[in-house]
């Protein structure tokens, strides 16, 4: 289908400064090339990620919503990514429970060393998101 | 214009109404409400679990868009509602008479070109009470009747196979010419039966508002009454009793801004509500009605003494929607009674 | 409020940027912006003219606020920040947008490129336009140092802090002090003798004015932040005065208590009343409660009988101490891989096999066998020996996954030795590759390699068991492709380094991080080698990661330079990027409190307070409360939201 | 078995004592069959409580009340309120100390046990009566007991109860300072989340369209957040101007007020609302199923919660209300939380 090739989802990545966001710049360095569709939010911590921020993302268009941040013991504020997987997995539930696609919502733990699976969860990410169509479940209407 | 309208021809009446979009209740998530018909329809609900105010004032309306970029004036684009000409039938007679009420409200200072536009193609089909009241139906009391046709383009009633059909409006006269086929003239008989079934309408107990003419000055007289808060204890602040209401009018005004640069956006009226917190909150943090009690005394004395005062005529039609649906057991009949009957 | 005016500076980092990134059209989609009242291109933003330009366009264009698109915050935040201030405005007004590792140089299509560079320049815009202007947190310092661990590491770490005239504590959990380097023979490559390089720095510890040594002593509980931490500390009782003790050694002579001996391995055993090595610091006796009768003069008492000192005091209570410090070094050693982990190499329980560490005390002069080399089980002198490296080492599937580093030395060492101690034994090292980095290191495996009796097998072992008195050893030499089998009197496993036991818990205590492999986790792989992830904390030693004494003392030398520049100061300065509570939204209800990993906050009159200096503002508080009554600055709710909606604007 | 008459006697006592300021109870109310809280001050009104399955209402939120009322007047809390607590209510009020709303010792907890029944859901009663109105309703043993014109109509309790009833399985007060009635905790009339089980058999398309048909339905009168005691928020994400202003607010935090969600009730606008409710109380959410009760438009609100409590159920081993000393949901985890579903 030429309409979906067409399609360009647009994607909110939230992402720890002192991993994921670390690790993005490693794929900058690395010259390892994916899609241009998430836009990145720095944060000191997925800890720091209210479900609010989640929820207001798709209210205001998002096609999907990434949050990624440090593996699991690996936290700069030690806890913050224990907080962050229960929230995240709270939300990611009741996405799933009123039927938004499973696939619009990611979550991933890339550490500052890797450079590659940034780009590798991007690339998935956005390849998901483009059989998936537009969102337009939560997304505002901008007229009505 | 009065005619008999065979049952089982409602359809092709409704059919027949090419010109508009027709509404009707339908059983829907285990309470009636006026949906547009595709199908046979039953004219069976005691009342809709929401009025039909909104086709005419709707919970959200944009007034206009906006627009500015950076350096420049802003742009203003007014946005009149195109509003589809709807013809509503199944309103019951407290319903109905809550549209001139409406009418009174948005054209009394000022015309609400908003309101007007919709309110003039919307025709209401009225169907008279025959039946046994609901537990909280007090239209009798407070001026209104089952068989009543104010505010109502068109009057039904139930004869049993088949509906009584009285225009009452030229609005109505020419619903029922647009398919004057469907329709037959009444006999002396069906008048009897008409006369006789309204008769028995208004013969049903109802509760009741004891002294209606009395309690606009009893009211103001309970003005600064500690009775209010004990009556309002039990409030817990939302919107039911208002939004169910099909006189309850207020609303709020907002920007609805899609983008800061450029600015873009939109400014919306939405329903809002004399018993939510922040209704009179001001700038400062002054809330003149602080409490649930003063939240309750303007909502009924809204109904039973300001609106009387400005326009003589209670605003409230007796539909109990608001006594039916509070969670917690506020009634406005027991309220009204309780206060009138309180020595000021 | 006035008006916000905020500059935007675009930079092309040369084609970095500008190949991929319309930079033109992202200056001019910034300046569409309301707050923004100059914008400006340049070719290197962050060359001195790039600079310049920047101080000079906040001047002239009375801007209170900038964001520089450019590279990542981690190159050139500080640059930016440092002329920002230098132009006059605060510091923290400035933020930068990754446009070049987050878009430019990741993305080929200039027009995909040049859209997300706008919304990544323009959500730094919204949130810059709510920056507020702050200033560094100062904070005091306490001028004492604590080191846990009393190991080489800990002892260098602390004697270099103690020179440099600052007050240090040290901290032990045996009974002395000296760790692992204590029960070690002789070192490679040199073949000095462990002990004698030592022990000299083990009495000066001991008697260092600055020093304060605990050992038989735990660290408990530790609060506080950088600069000012609290630590509880539990000292066990050694049932002995250390001042009174005469190291006379009647008492044990007449306890009837034999316990194996942990200092050397289980290879011998010793008394309930012990003292671990000759050399032992400090030098006393320590009653093992554990083993003891009972302490109980009725049942026993027969050492508190013949000590003349009357250093033995049955009463002796624990005790716990609280210090407060400004710094602390973590130098918690390492332990060996638990052989019983390892089935196929006899899980520990083949005898005659034994680890690394067992053959130091075995060819130890202040050793069992007082050097000689006899094995276990009879008491012979093995005449075929059997080295296997990597024994749990570089193993992801079953075992460790890293390299243990020092192995390969070691084991040349112990061949080496063996090869002195029984010189017409044979020696068979079964290896994986050899790694011999190192000043002198090479030579000394080559040297080994090099003798006619000590045989380096490339290749793995697949199983070991007993048989007739002798331990069969099954391997593969992957360099002839041969089955090998070797009827062995005695095998020594190079065992992987682990964390030593107790590093979990230290590390929870602390607060600390640790890595995949349970090390203790440093900062920055590269650029923070001997910090941990929390302030004020440094790493010294095996507990970071395995390695050989060499660079355990460096990198605790290291450590102290660090500790001692940290204390240099009379103050600290601590981000200020920390929560901050709206009191007027707070219900007092202290999830904040509960999520907070860093006790920074406490609920006061209903309301939730944050502490300054313990903060570290990662937000955790932010996103658990319901009410938004809680922000980090500069990283609120409020700037989220609105740099959420300039992504999808 | 609970007699009425020991409720009535416990209020009398404590009032005529002053052990308590007040008495937050039921009583009949004036529209029918319906109880409605009653807020008793006097000894002599004791003997208008009522105990029977329409005490619906959740009554800890009037401690809500109170204490905002308190704090808006600056007064200190004196003797403590007496409030009468089913099994899910006594957890709402357990959840509400665990956030040191307010102190233990300002209530006085008359549990009050649902042993094997529970509260009517009056939709399903609706059905049993065939249009006939009940006057009056009350318990008997598992049946209850409906007058109608027509006379008695005795109906096992399980047919008519609500969804939320049937599912529980702590009917009985835990956390009291005097109970009545029999502790069936660990009873089933059905399994929990029964209810919500069938909701999610659907697949996620059907799930969809269900929710989108409820979600275009809410007028968003909020009664479901009035009515919980949990949302005691001063200012909901809602809210344009709900705002705990004060003298010394300033114009900075005026200015600074987030505008999560647009006050229009359009779709996307209720969804967002709804979901960031469930998300707020997950945890926190005792199912007592008054935010459902109360919906005038009848969506289907406690699923959404309900969703979020087998999830903290099974995955974390999380019962809300369990003990006021207990963590709160979002504020701690365990090393073993599910993770397997981050890439």
């Amino acid at each position: 289908m030429s309409e979906q090739q067409d399609y360009e989802p647009r994607v909110v990545a939230f992402l720890c400064k002192w991993c994921s966001s670390a690790g993005s710049d490693l794929a900058g360095v690395s010259r390892i090339q994916y899609p241009a569709n998430a836009t990145p939010i720095t944060v000191p911590c997925t800890g720091a990620i209210s479900p609010m921020y989640i929820l207001s993302a798709f209210n205001k268009g998002a096609d999907g919503v990434l949050v990624s941040g440090c593996h699991i013991g690996d936290c700069h504020y030690l806890e913050g990514n224990y907080l962050a997987r229960r929230k995240m997995y709270l939300i990611m539930k009741l996405l799933e429970f009123i039927g938004v696609e499973q696939n619009r919502f990611r979550m991933s733990w890339v550490s500052a060393a890797e450079g590659a699976k940034f780009a590798q969860v991007i690339t998935d990410f956005v390849g998901d998101l483009q059989q998936l169509g537009p969102q337009d479940k939560l997304k505002r209407a901008e007229n009505k | 214009m009065e005619k008999i309208l065979d049952k089982k021809r409602l359809g092709d009446w409704v059919d027949a109404l090419a010109d508009y979009e027709v509404l009707a209740p339908a059983w829907e998530e285990d309470a009636w409400g006026y949906q547009p018909v595709n199908g046979p329809i039953r004219l069976d609900h005691p009342n809709t679990k929401q009025s039909p105010k909104r086709l005419a004032f709707p919970q959200r309306e944009v007034f206009f868009t906006f627009e500015q970029i950076k350096g420049e004036a802003p742009r203003l684009t007014q946005t009149l509602p195109e509003a589809p000409r709807h013809a509503v039938f199944g309103v019951r007679p407290c319903d109905g008479r809550g549209v001139p009420r409406m009418d009174q409200v948005f054209n009394d200072y000022v015309e609400d070109v908003y309101y007007n536009t919709r309110r003039k193609n919307v025709a209401y089909v009225g169907l008279a009470c025959n039946k046994p009241p609901n537990a909280n139906c007090f239209c009798l009391s407070v001026g209104g009747s089952p068989v009543s046709t104010d505010g109502l383009d068109v009057q039904m009633t139930d004869l049993g196979d088949r509906y009584f059909v009285k225009a009452v409006t030229e609005t109505g006269k020419a619903l029922m010419t647009a398919a004057a086929g469907v329709f037959a003239e009444p006999s002396a008989a069906d008048k009897k039966q008409l006369k006789d079934m309204h008769a028995a309408a208004v013969a049903y107990p109802q509760r009741a508002v004891n002294d209606p003419d009395g309690a606009p000055a009893k009211l103001k007289a309970n003005f600064k009454s500690p009775l209010w808060d004990e009556l309002a204890r039990a409030c817990i602040g939302c919107g039911i009793c208002t939004f169910l209401c099909p006189t309850c009018h207020c609303f709020d005004i907002n920007d609805e801004v899609q983008s800061k640069a450029p600015l873009k956006g939109q400014r919306v009226r939405t329903w809002d509500n004399c018993q939510f917190p922040d209704f009179t909150m001001h700038s400062s943090g002054h809330n003149p009605r602080e409490g649930t009690g003063a939240r309750l005394r303007q909502r009924v004395s809204h109904k039973f003494q300001y609106f009387h005062e400005n326009f003589g005529m209670h605003q409230c039609t007796g539909c109990g929607r608001c006594i039916t649906e509070c969670p917690v057991g506020i009634d406005i009949i027991h309220v009204v009674n309780k206060v009138a009957a309180n020595a000021a | 409020m006035s008006k916000k005016r905020t500059g935007v500076f675009v930079c092309h980092c040369g084609t970095n940027i500008a190949a991929t990134v319309d930079v033109a059209k992202v200056a001019r989609e910034m300046a569409a912006e309301n707050t923004v009242a100059f914008t400006q291109e340049y070719v290197y933003m962050c060359s001195e003219p790039g600079q310049e330009s920047v101080v000079q366009a906040i001047k002239d264009n009375k801007l209170d606020s900038i964001v520089v698109t450019c590279c990542s915050p981690n190159l050139h935040e500080k640059t930016f920040r440092d002329n920002a201030q230098r132009a006059g405005i605060n510091n923290f007004t400035c933020e930068i947008a990754n446009i070049r590792e987050q878009c430019s140089w990741v993305h080929a299509d200039k027009a995909k490129g040049t859209e997300k560079a706008i919304k990544i320049s323009r959500s730094v815009v919204r949130r810059v336009n709510r920056n507020q202007p702050m200033d560094a947190i100062a904070v005091s310092v306490t001028r004492r140092a604590m080191v846990i661990g009393g190991g080489i590491a800990g002892i260098q770490a602390a004697l270099d802090i103690a020179n440099a005239g600052i007050e240090v504590i040290l901290v032990e959990k045996q009974a002395t002090i000296g760790g692992r380097m204590l029960q070690l023979s002789e070192t490679f490559p040199t073949l000095d003798c462990s002990q004698c390089v030592l022990s000299p720095k083990m009495v000066e510890v001991k008697r260092h004015p600055k020093v304060k040594l605990m050992t038989y002593s735990e660290v408990q509980e530790v609060s506080g932040s950088v600069g000012n931490f609290r630590v509880k500390v539990h000292k066990r009782s050694t049932f002995v005065d250390p001042d009174k003790c005469k190291i006379c050694d009647h008492c044990t002579e007449v306890c009837p208590v034999v316990v194996p001996n942990e200092y050397e391995l289980g290879l011998t055993a010793r008394r309930a009343i012990y003292i671990p090595y000759a050399q032992a610091i400090p030098a006393s006796f320590t009653l093992d409660e554990d083993a003891c009768l009972g302490l109980n003069p009725i049942r026993c008492g027969k050492c508190k009988d013949v000590c003349e000192a009357g250093a033995i005091d049955y009463d002796m209570r624990p005790q716990t101490v609280t210090e407060d410090v400004g710094a602390i070094v973590v130098a918690t050693g390492f332990d060996l891989y638990g052989p019983e982990n390892m089935p196929e190499l006899g899980g520990g329980r083949v005898e005659d096999v034994l680890d690394g560490l067992q053959f130091e005390r075995l060819i130890s002069a202040s050793g069992a066998t007082k050097g000689h080399i006899l094995r276990p089980s009879d008491h012979k002198e093995p005449k075929e020996v059997v080295f296997i490296q990597c024994a749990g080492s570089r193993d992801p599937a079953k075992h460790c996954a890293y390299c243990s580093k020092i192995c390969c030395m070691y084991t040349a060492k112990h061949a080496r030795l063996y090869k002195k101690h029984v010189p017409d034994g044979r020696a068979y090292v079964f290896y994986i590759d050899i790694r011999s980095g190192g000043k002198g290191y090479e030579e000394f495996v080559q040297r080994t390699m090099e003798d006619d009796d000590t045989l380096y097998l490339r290749g793995r072992v697949s199983k070991l068991y007993r048989k007739d008195g002798k331990v069969r050893v099954h391997g593969t030499d992957t360099l002839t492709g041969q089955n090998v089998e070797i009827d062995a009197d005695m095998v020594v496993l190079a065992l992987a380094m682990t964390p030593s036991k107790g590093t979990a818990e230290i590390a929870k205590t602390l607060k600390i991080g640790r890595d995949k492999d349970g090390f203790l986790a440093e900062a920055h792989p590269k650029l923070r080698p001997v910090e941990s992830v929390t302030g004020g904390i440094y790493l010294a030693g095996a507990a970071q990661a395995p390695k050989d004494i060499p660079e355990t003392v460096a990198q605790a030398g290291a450590a102290a330079s660090k500790v001692i520049a940290l204390l240099s100061q009379a103050t600290l300065s601590r981000s200020p990027l920390i929560a901050k509570v709206r009191p007027s939204h707070c219900t007092g209800c202290g999830m904040c409190v509960e999520a907070c990993p860093f006790f920074a906050i406490r609920l006061e009159n209903g309301k939730a307070i944050v502490n300054e200096a313990l903060c570290e503002g990662c937000g955790s508080c932010s996103a658990t409360c319901l009410r938004a009554a809680i922000d980090v600055k500069n990283v609120t709710q409020m700037q989220i939201h609105e740099m959420i909606e300039a992504c999808l604007a | 078995m609970i007699k009425l008459q020991d409720i009535r006697d416990t209020a009398r006592d404590m009032l005529a004592k002053g052990e308590a300021r007040a008495v937050i109870g039921y009583r009949r109310g004036s529209r029918g069959m319906l109880a409605e809280p009653a807020f008793l001050t006097r000894p002599e009104e004791a003997d208008e409580l009522v105990w029977d399955p329409t005490c619906f209402h959740n009554l800890s939120l009037y401690l809500v009340h109170d204490r905002k009322h308190l704090a808006h007047a600056r007064k200190t809390a004196g003797a403590p309120v007496a409030v009468i607590a089913k099994g899910c209510d006594a957890r709402s009020i357990v959840v509400l100390l665990q956030e040191h709303y307010f102190q233990r010792e300002d209530v006085y907890i008359i549990g009050v046990s649902c042993e094997g029944t529970g509260v009517v859901d009056e939709r399903k009663l609706a059905g049993h009566l065939n249009g006939a109105q009940a006057i009056s309703a009350a318990f008997d043993g598992d049946d209850f007991v409906f007058t109608t014109a027509e006379g008695e109509k005795r109906l096992p309790a399980r047919e008519v109860m609500a969804d939320r009833c049937l599912e529980c399985c702590s009917p009985f007060p835990k956390e009291h300072n005097l109970a009545f009635g029999e502790d069936k905790t660990g009873r089933q009339l059905e399994a929990p989340f029964a209810a919500l089980d069938r909701f999610e058999a659907q697949g996620a398309g059907e799930r969809w369209d269900n929710w989108a048909r409820h979600f275009d339905r809410c007028i968003r009168c909020f009664a479901c957040r009035s009515v919980c005691p949990m949302c005691y928020c001063d200012e909901c994400v809602v809210d344009s101007i709900t705002f705990p202003v004060t003298t010394a607010t300033t114009a900075e935090e005026k200015a600074s007020r987030i505008r999560w969600i647009e006050r229009s009730a359009a779709r996307s606008e209720n969804i967002t609302y709804l979901m960031t409710r469930a998300m707020h109380l997950a945890g926190r959410c005792t199912d007592c199923g008054e935010c459902d009760r109360a919906c005038p438009v009848n969506v289907p609100i406690r699923l959404l919660n309900n969703k979020m409590e087998k999830e903290a159920r099974e995955q974390f081993g999380f019962e809300p209300g369990a003990s006021i000393g207990g963590p709160s949901l979002v504020a701690s985890f365990l090393d073993n939380d599910p993770g397997n579903f981050i890439r």
